[in-house]
């Protein structure tokens, strides 16, 4: 608990170092904006179109099967701390847990939804 | 390995397979038919493996303390809901012909559909089948019994609808789901009311502690005049009839046969129809519990009553059908009748002797049917046939067997003595003095006149004679893929009904080591009913009828055979009668105007009045609720005020008015008000009874 | 008196419910997942306050590393910046404030149970109690047969999932 | 106690002396400890900061030589020797730069993404031993310790997706989705890369880490360490894995519209970001503070563990100036079709032969089994696993080439 | 010490907040956020309850870790399907997906 205590203490120190470079800038910089340098930049052309363009959803794809491993990962943490106290059938359960798994990426894979279109 | 651990195993294979070939191996046919006839071999040995083990222990050691082991399942809190397998005697026996026949009708479908194109899809949902078969048979509590009848359910729908691009094919499909959905429901209910009376579904307390059936049986029930038991029973006996297709609702089975013949086979003689008498076989304890009268419990005159009409009902009808494989549907629900029926007199071990005969010659008949329309190039009209005994002699002589066993040829067949032990135990029961005896007597010895006589006319129309059809020219045997597994069946057919020899039967009782079957099926109830003497009276009447059924079906249809275009004799002999038979005393046409319309009737009804009235009518009140809560709790939000309760006010009118219809207006957030709406309602009583205010 | 707790525990029960007022109110819907993320934060803390950092750390690393990045990314995939003039609510609104009202009223009812007043817990957590949740999720007698079926439910995911959204040619 | 003791010893002393000082000044004992934590906490963030100043000079030098130029230089500039203030220099010149704001940016979010950044970046160092346990030299040690490292790090993306969103500007949002998309995939490897020394150390504690490696953890398992190594790369962005500012197609990436400190603290926190990926990396695989003498003298402690982790930042530098940059769908593909399988492989790998030799080694005759016993093993399973690798990969790409050849011959005819 | 009942409410208010979200925010991704905050609250209150009266039942902690898996399984499909809808129908609001009327 006191532990916790002093992360937010440490927090308070980030977030103070975090804050303090563009503060002091901010003090000391000048202060002169005008229209066309507020312009979005464009590689020095006029910006044409709307800004939001339509990204390809195979960005997405990736970030799906992100979550999946992500929670799997989180569902493994508890287990690996307890690892060294398992018997040997509590690690092949484990192991199949994994396995299932494996078995998705492989189809998903195969299935080339994971390759750039 | 023990018992419980292979009894474990034994559900493994088939569930394997079927994800292999969904997932995997759907392009490679003979990989996929490899796969899952491995799975069902290895079923099949390890379930034969539970056998001889249970065989080798003995029916008294093994129903004294059936194998029984539990998995943990779910932690609920204080209770923990656990799966588990459950090794007695009754299933031993029904494990035997269980694996038996799946084997051979996995063996046989590689035949029968070959060239189909989804032919690995097939392989994959029998697979599945096969799993929820096996589950339901070694279930240890109606919970895990009720899932494993649901896949079933699933797989019969799947597999009936299995050709979709034929109509007649799907709305079958659907027939049959929502049918046994009617029993399913009222099944559920009944499981639900023991759970809630008892707080367990485990067979061994429902079913062997007679301190909790006794409770049951006294308790009075919430329907008066009944006890606990006796209402939980009809429910499960409700779901029976919709799974054995007993009479009221034993439409879909008939025109389950739109399905592939192995499906035929599979879900209509070896399998799911027995998993709804198994069901009230296994029940029986519960059944029969508080037994006062000759007559016996409620449960059990239902299904006296219900069984025993069944089984004449459907022979009736099975007389006149012309299509092979509807005969043998009509005949199939004929003879669960019987076994229901026995139930009804009590006879438990009959009922279960009938069960396993039948499901051996029934799915060989099935499958013979289905070898002969395949050698028929697909027609199924039995007019169309004829002298197909020359083409395909296998076929015929199979056939032959387990028609005689249907019909309970004398000695030689299985089905004499299953059927006549079930005639034997209802005689007695009507010596003794009940109505329902003499009743469910009556009725089953004609029942066995007319099956005689069917079969006979089925065999007949389909072998004997000259062809009536370019089709019955060109016949042509079967490959061994499906001759094979006729004759395996054949075997069992003629020769299974020997283990259930009466003991004081002159030479055979002796030679047979005395019914052998009675004392070990008979040793799952807790306490055994003897076996009758042997009573002379009933054992010479089925002969006399079955022969003589036979016979008359040879003398009208075989002694001189229908030319091609010939009318059927019976209908000159029945006249409008036979019309009747015909169309299956237009029981379809009935429900067609009795239920299906009314129902539409009152979507549209509904629609008007439920809908615009009630709905509307929640809605109002809640807006004026919310009208109150904003000025009580204004503090809780500002969102709730900010315009929230006129705009309420402007959104249900939106939902009533004619834009939108009521209830259906297909937007989620109106369906998740009304849940809310609920949920907030069921809280709120359940805190206010809770709180005892 | 007011103890330090109870402070921090007011401080993180704002966070908690105005960022989930924020995420019902905001009317870019950037601006929401924002606030949503503040929320999450808030309830990290909280598992902090009872003692549960393991849980704090899952909330980040699932909630706000996982989830919130995907519906911040479908945010920009489907230009999800609603035009001034667009409403932000359906008709559907005082419905919902009835619900809500309605929920808030019941919880108020429920809550008074005297077990749940109590301020002091009933006993000490354990210290490695990480390494027993480990030990549960695979012990056959606990919950092994749910964390495999998660597995399965993931596996599911995965495949559904990605079948659903990606670009069918 | 003489000066050699002191500084043994430094932190610990320190903290007792200005403790006592504190408490001369007549503070209570609670008020004490926290100024003490506080300014021990500002030690600890700012060392970092201070480091990155040189580091960054030390990387524009490495890079300069790499390709052939000198890096920064004094002549001509008040730089100092070897233009060892090169970085101060840019540093004042960010502070006094203007602030542009484009236009129709989102302003509080525009403003909260780089504070975030650094904030996240600075934060991490909280639980990152610098020595010993009872030397003083950790803030503060965490039962998770790394989990905490990775749940902070996953801020990250959102101080990504906040400055491309609120930049509004087409490259911003490419960079941003780009990058987001790319971090993420290397979430999953570094995250099962992580189980395996967590796995063997039977704790997440940082410390717990650390005494857990009386072999070093690469030893025992090398291929994850490889690739948690990559991973690792990734997430600070770094060649060749390196999407945010991919300048030749999208300019700079999700802070294209940042100037001034603005950029400049993107620009820090991603210095930060690779200095603490390195000590993290050195605690989980390399032994962290040990290394000979620590007992005696825990400031070694510090020594130790900052040599590992330049040495790992060298690497990481190297690599940035030696290395093409990818393009994103093999970027992606790397992740997904070689490191995570291989990392789920050495996972399950790993857990079966630690257990057997554990199990079997608890038969054998003495009851507990040796750190070096147990990394001969693993070591040899690692060394299989490689070289199955290896053949796969040859097979994979021999069928390649194969299928390339015909495609160019069929173009031919 | 914070009394159980307060972290009951909190979660109960966070919870009606989502609901709120879920039934009235126009977008899709809106109500997919709402449900996320009505599942936290849910962990919420299976964490104070666990902290206040079980400390020693993991069942409690399981159950967390099982909702989180169904929470990031709900948003990872949501969010899917969310995307072919607005590929197929151009649009995000409920209220304009209404085919199942008909």
């Amino acid at each position: 608990m006191s532990q916790y205590a002093l992360i937010g203490l440490y927090f308070v120190i980030a977030i103070i170092f975090g804050v303090a470079p563009p503060l002091l800038a901010w003090l000391l910089s000048p202060k002169k904006p005008n229209r066309y340098k507020g312009e979005v930049y464009e590689s020095g052309l006029k910006t044409f179109g709307p800004t939001w363009i339509r990204f390809k959803p195979q960005y997405y794809l990736f970030a799906l099967a992100f979550l999946v491993f992500d929670v799997e990962a989180a569902l493994l943490l508890p287990w690996a701390v307890a690892y060294l106290w398992l018997p040997l059938y509590a690690v092949i359960e484990a192991i199949l847990f994994l396995l299932i798994l494996v078995i998705g990426l492989v189809y998903v894979w195969r299935k080339g939804w994971l390759t750039w279109m | 390995m023990t018992l419980d651990s292979m009894a474990w195993l034994i559900l493994v294979p088939p569930v394997l397979s079927f994800w292999l070939i969904v997932l995997f191996f759907n392009r490679w046919k003979r990989l996929s038919h490899g796969i899952a006839i491995g799975a069902a071999f290895l079923s099949f040995l390890l379930a034969q493996g539970i056998v001889v083990a249970g065989l080798r222990m003995g029916g008294e050691r093994l129903g004294e303390e059936p194998i029984h082991s539990l998995l943990p399942w779910l932690p609920t809190g204080t209770t923990v809901l656990s799966l588990g397998v459950w090794i007695d005697p009754l299933t031993v026996a029904l494990l035997f012909f269980v694996s038996i026949t799946v084997l051979a009708i996995f063996v046989y479908s590689v035949g029968y559909m070959h060239g189909d194109p989804k032919y690995s899809r097939f392989f994959a949902f029998i697979s599945l089948f096969a799993f929820g078969m096996f589950g339901l048979v070694v279930a240890d509590d109606l919970l895990m019994l009720f899932i494993f009848w649901e896949i079933m359910g699933l797989c019969s729908y799947l597999l009936i609808g299995f050709w979709y691009h034929k109509p007649s094919a799907y709305r079958a499909a659907v027939k049959a789901f929502l049918t046994t959905r009617i029993g399913d429901v009222f099944m559920l209910l009944g499981i639900a009311y023991l759970y809630s009376q008892t707080g367990t579904l485990s067979y061994d307390v429902l079913f062997r502690d007679h301190a909790v059936l006794h409770q049951l049986a006294t308790t009075p029930s919430v329907i008066g005049g009944l006890s606990v038991a006796a209402l939980a029973g009809l429910l499960l006996f409700a779901g029976t009839v919709g799974k054995s297709a007993q009479f009221p609702l034993h439409v879909w089975l008939p025109d389950a046969m739109e399905g592939p013949t192995p499906v035929s086979a599979m879900i209509h003689a070896a399998t799911m129809v027995s998993a709804g008498v198994y069901l009230v076989i296994r029940a029986f304890p519960l059944l029969s519990v508080g037994l006062e009268s000759a007559v016996g419990t409620p449960p059990m005159l239902a299904m006296g009553l219900i069984g025993a009409f069944t089984a004449f009902f459907a022979a009736t009808i099975a007389v006149a059908q012309n299509d092979i494989k509807r005969v043998l549907a009509y005949s199939t629900i004929s003879q669960l009748g019987y076994m229901i029926a026995a139930l009804g007199v009590g006879a438990y071990v009959a009922a279960a002797f009938h069960l396993v005969a039948h499901a051996f010659f029934k799915a060989l008949l099935f499958l013979g049917s289905g070898s002969v329309i395949v050698g028929m190039h697909h027609h199924q009209d039995m007019m169309e046939m004829g002298g197909l005994r020359k083409k395909m002699p296998i076929t015929f002589w199979t056939f032959v067997a387990g028609g005689f066993a249907l019909s309970g040829f004398p000695i030689i067949t299985a089905g004499f003595w299953s059927k006549d032990e079930i005639l034997a135990q209802a005689f007695h029961a009507a010596q003794s003095g009940s109505w329902l005896g003499w009743y469910v007597y009556l009725l089953l010895a004609l029942g066995a006149l007319l099956t005689a006589f069917y079969t006979m006319r089925q065999i007949s129309l389909t072998f004997l004679g000259e062809p009536r059809s370019e089709h019955a020219e060109h016949a042509h045997e079967t490959p061994w893929t499906m001759t094979v597994p006729l004759i395996v069946l054949a075997f069992f057919a003629l020769t299974f009904g020997f283990v259930g020899v009466p003991e004081d039967f002159p030479l055979l009782g002796k030679l047979f080591g005395g019914n052998f079957f009675h004392h070990f099926v008979g040793a799952t109830l807790m306490e055994e009913e003897a076996p009758l003497p042997l009573n002379w009276v009933p054992l010479t009447i089925s002969i006399v009828f079955a022969l003589g059924g036979l016979f008359l079906g040879w003398w009208i249809y075989g002694r001189k055979p229908l030319k091609a275009g010939e009318r059927d004799p019976l209908e000159r002999a029945l006249g409008k009668l036979h019309t009747v038979l015909k169309n299956k005393y237009y029981v379809d046409e009935f429900y067609n105007w009795a239920f299906i319309q009314p129902t539409i009737r009152l979507g549209a009804w509904v629609y008007k009045w439920i809908d615009r009235g009630v709905i509307d009518g929640i809605l109002h009140t809640a807006a004026a609720a919310a009208m109150a809560s904003g000025r009580l709790f204004g503090w809780v939000d500002r969102v709730v005020i900010n315009g929230g309760v006129d705009s309420a006010a402007r959104g249900i009118g939106r939902m009533g008015d004619e834009g939108r219809r009521g209830l259906q207006t297909g937007l989620v957030q109106d369906y998740i008000f009304i849940l809310a709406v609920f949920v907030i309602l069921f809280v709120l009583v359940y805190f206010v009874r809770g709180a005892g205010l | 008196m007011v103890t330090v707790q109870q402070v921090v525990f007011a401080l993180f029960a704002l966070m908690t419910v105005g960022g989930a007022v924020g995420v019902v109110a905001a009317r870019k819907l950037f601006h929401a997942a924002l606030w949503m993320i503040l929320s999450f934060f808030g309830v990290a803390g909280l598992y902090i306050l009872l003692e549960a950092p393991f849980f704090a750390a899952l909330q980040l690393f699932i909630y706000i590393g996982g989830v919130a990045v995907l519906i911040v990314m479908a945010i920009m995939v489907t230009r999800g910046i609603m035009g001034p003039k667009e409403p932000v609510f359906t008709y559907a609104v005082g419905a919902a404030g009835t619900a809500f009202a309605f929920l808030v009223m019941l919880a108020l009812f429920i809550v008074n149970v005297p077990a749940w007043m109590g301020s002091a817990p009933t006993g000490e957590v354990a210290p490695d109690g990480m390494r027993q949740l480990g030990r549960a999720l695979v012990m056959p007698s606990a919950f092994l047969l749910p964390f495999e079926v998660a597995s399965v439910l993931l596996l599911a995911v995965l495949v559904g999932a990605l079948f659903i959204a990606r670009e069918k040619e | 106690m003489n000066v050699l003791q002191f500084v043994a010893n430094l932190f610990v002393n320190v903290g007792a002396w200005m403790g006592e000082v504190l408490h001369g000044w007549g503070l209570s004992p609670l008020w004490t400890a926290i100024v003490v934590k506080f300014l021990a906490g500002l030690v600890v963030a700012g060392g970092p900061l201070a480091a990155v100043l040189f580091l960054i000079w030390y990387a524009r030098k490495v890079i300069g030589r790499i390709q052939d130029r000198m890096g920064p230089t004094n002549d001509g500039t008040a730089a100092g020797p070897f233009a060892l203030l090169q970085a101060v220099a840019d540093a004042i010149k960010m502070l006094t730069k203007e602030f542009i704001f484009p236009h129709g940016r989102d302003k509080v979010v525009f403003l909260i993404a780089p504070v975030l950044v650094v904030a996240v970046a600075v934060a991490i160092w909280a639980v990152i031993p610098f020595g010993p346990p009872d030397a003083g030299m950790q803030f503060v040690d965490l039962n998770i310790g790394v989990f905490y490292v990775v749940a902070l790090a996953s801020l990250t993306f959102f101080s990504m997706l906040m400055a491309g969103w609120s930049s509004h500007n087409k490259y911003a949002n490419l960079g941003a989705f780009r990058a987001v998309s790319m971090i993420v995939s290397y979430e999953i490897p570094q995250m099962l890369a992580l189980l395996v020394p967590v796995m063997l150390a039977g704790t997440m504690g940082m410390q717990g880490l650390i005494n857990a490696q009386e072999v070093p953890f690469i030893v025992m398992a090398p291929i994850p360490a490889l690739i948690y190594f990559l991973a690792m790369t990734a997430e600070v962005g770094r060649l060749p894995f390196e999407q945010a500012e991919a300048d030749a197609e999208i300019v700079a990436g999700y802070f294209i519209e940042y100037s001034g400190m603005l950029f400049g603290a993107f620009y820090l926190a991603e210095f930060i970001n690779n200095l603490s990926a390195s000590f993290v990396f050195s605690v989980l695989f390399l032994g962290g503070w040990r290394g000979p003498w620590v007992e005696q003298a825990p400031i070694l402690g510090l020594v130790w563990l900052s040599l590992k982790a330049f040495l790992v930042f060298s690497v990481l530098t190297f690599f940035w100036g030696a290395m093409p940059r990818l393009r994103i769908d093999h970027i992606l593909g790397f992740s997904w079709k070689f490191l995570t399988p291989l990392a789920l492989v050495m996972l399950m790998v790993t857990a079966l032969v630690d257990k057997i030799v554990q199990i079997v080694g608890e038969r054998g005759p003495s009851p507990s089994v040796s750190p070096w016993t147990r990394a001969g093993w693993l070591f040899l399973a690692n060394a299989i696993v490689a070289l199955v690798t290896a053949w796969v990969l040859y097979q994979v790409e021999k069928r390649q080439r194969a299928q390339r050849e015909a495609r160019r011959f069929a173009v031919v005819r | 010490m914070v009394p159980l009942s307060w972290y009951l409410l909190l979660s109960a208010l966070l919870f009606a907040v989502g609901l709120y979200a879920v039934m009235a925010r126009r977008n899709l991704i809106g109500m997919l956020m709402g449900l996320e905050l009505m599942l936290n609250a849910i962990n919420l209150t299976l964490i104070a309850f666990w902290r206040y009266l079980h400390p020693y039942n993991l069942g409690f902690q399981a159950l967390v870790i099982f909702v989180l898996v169904v929470a990031a399984s709900e948003a990872a499909v949501g969010l899917a399907l969310i995307l072919a809808v607005f590929r197929l129908r151009e649009t995000e609001h409920v209220d304009e997906l209404n085919l199942l009327r008909w």
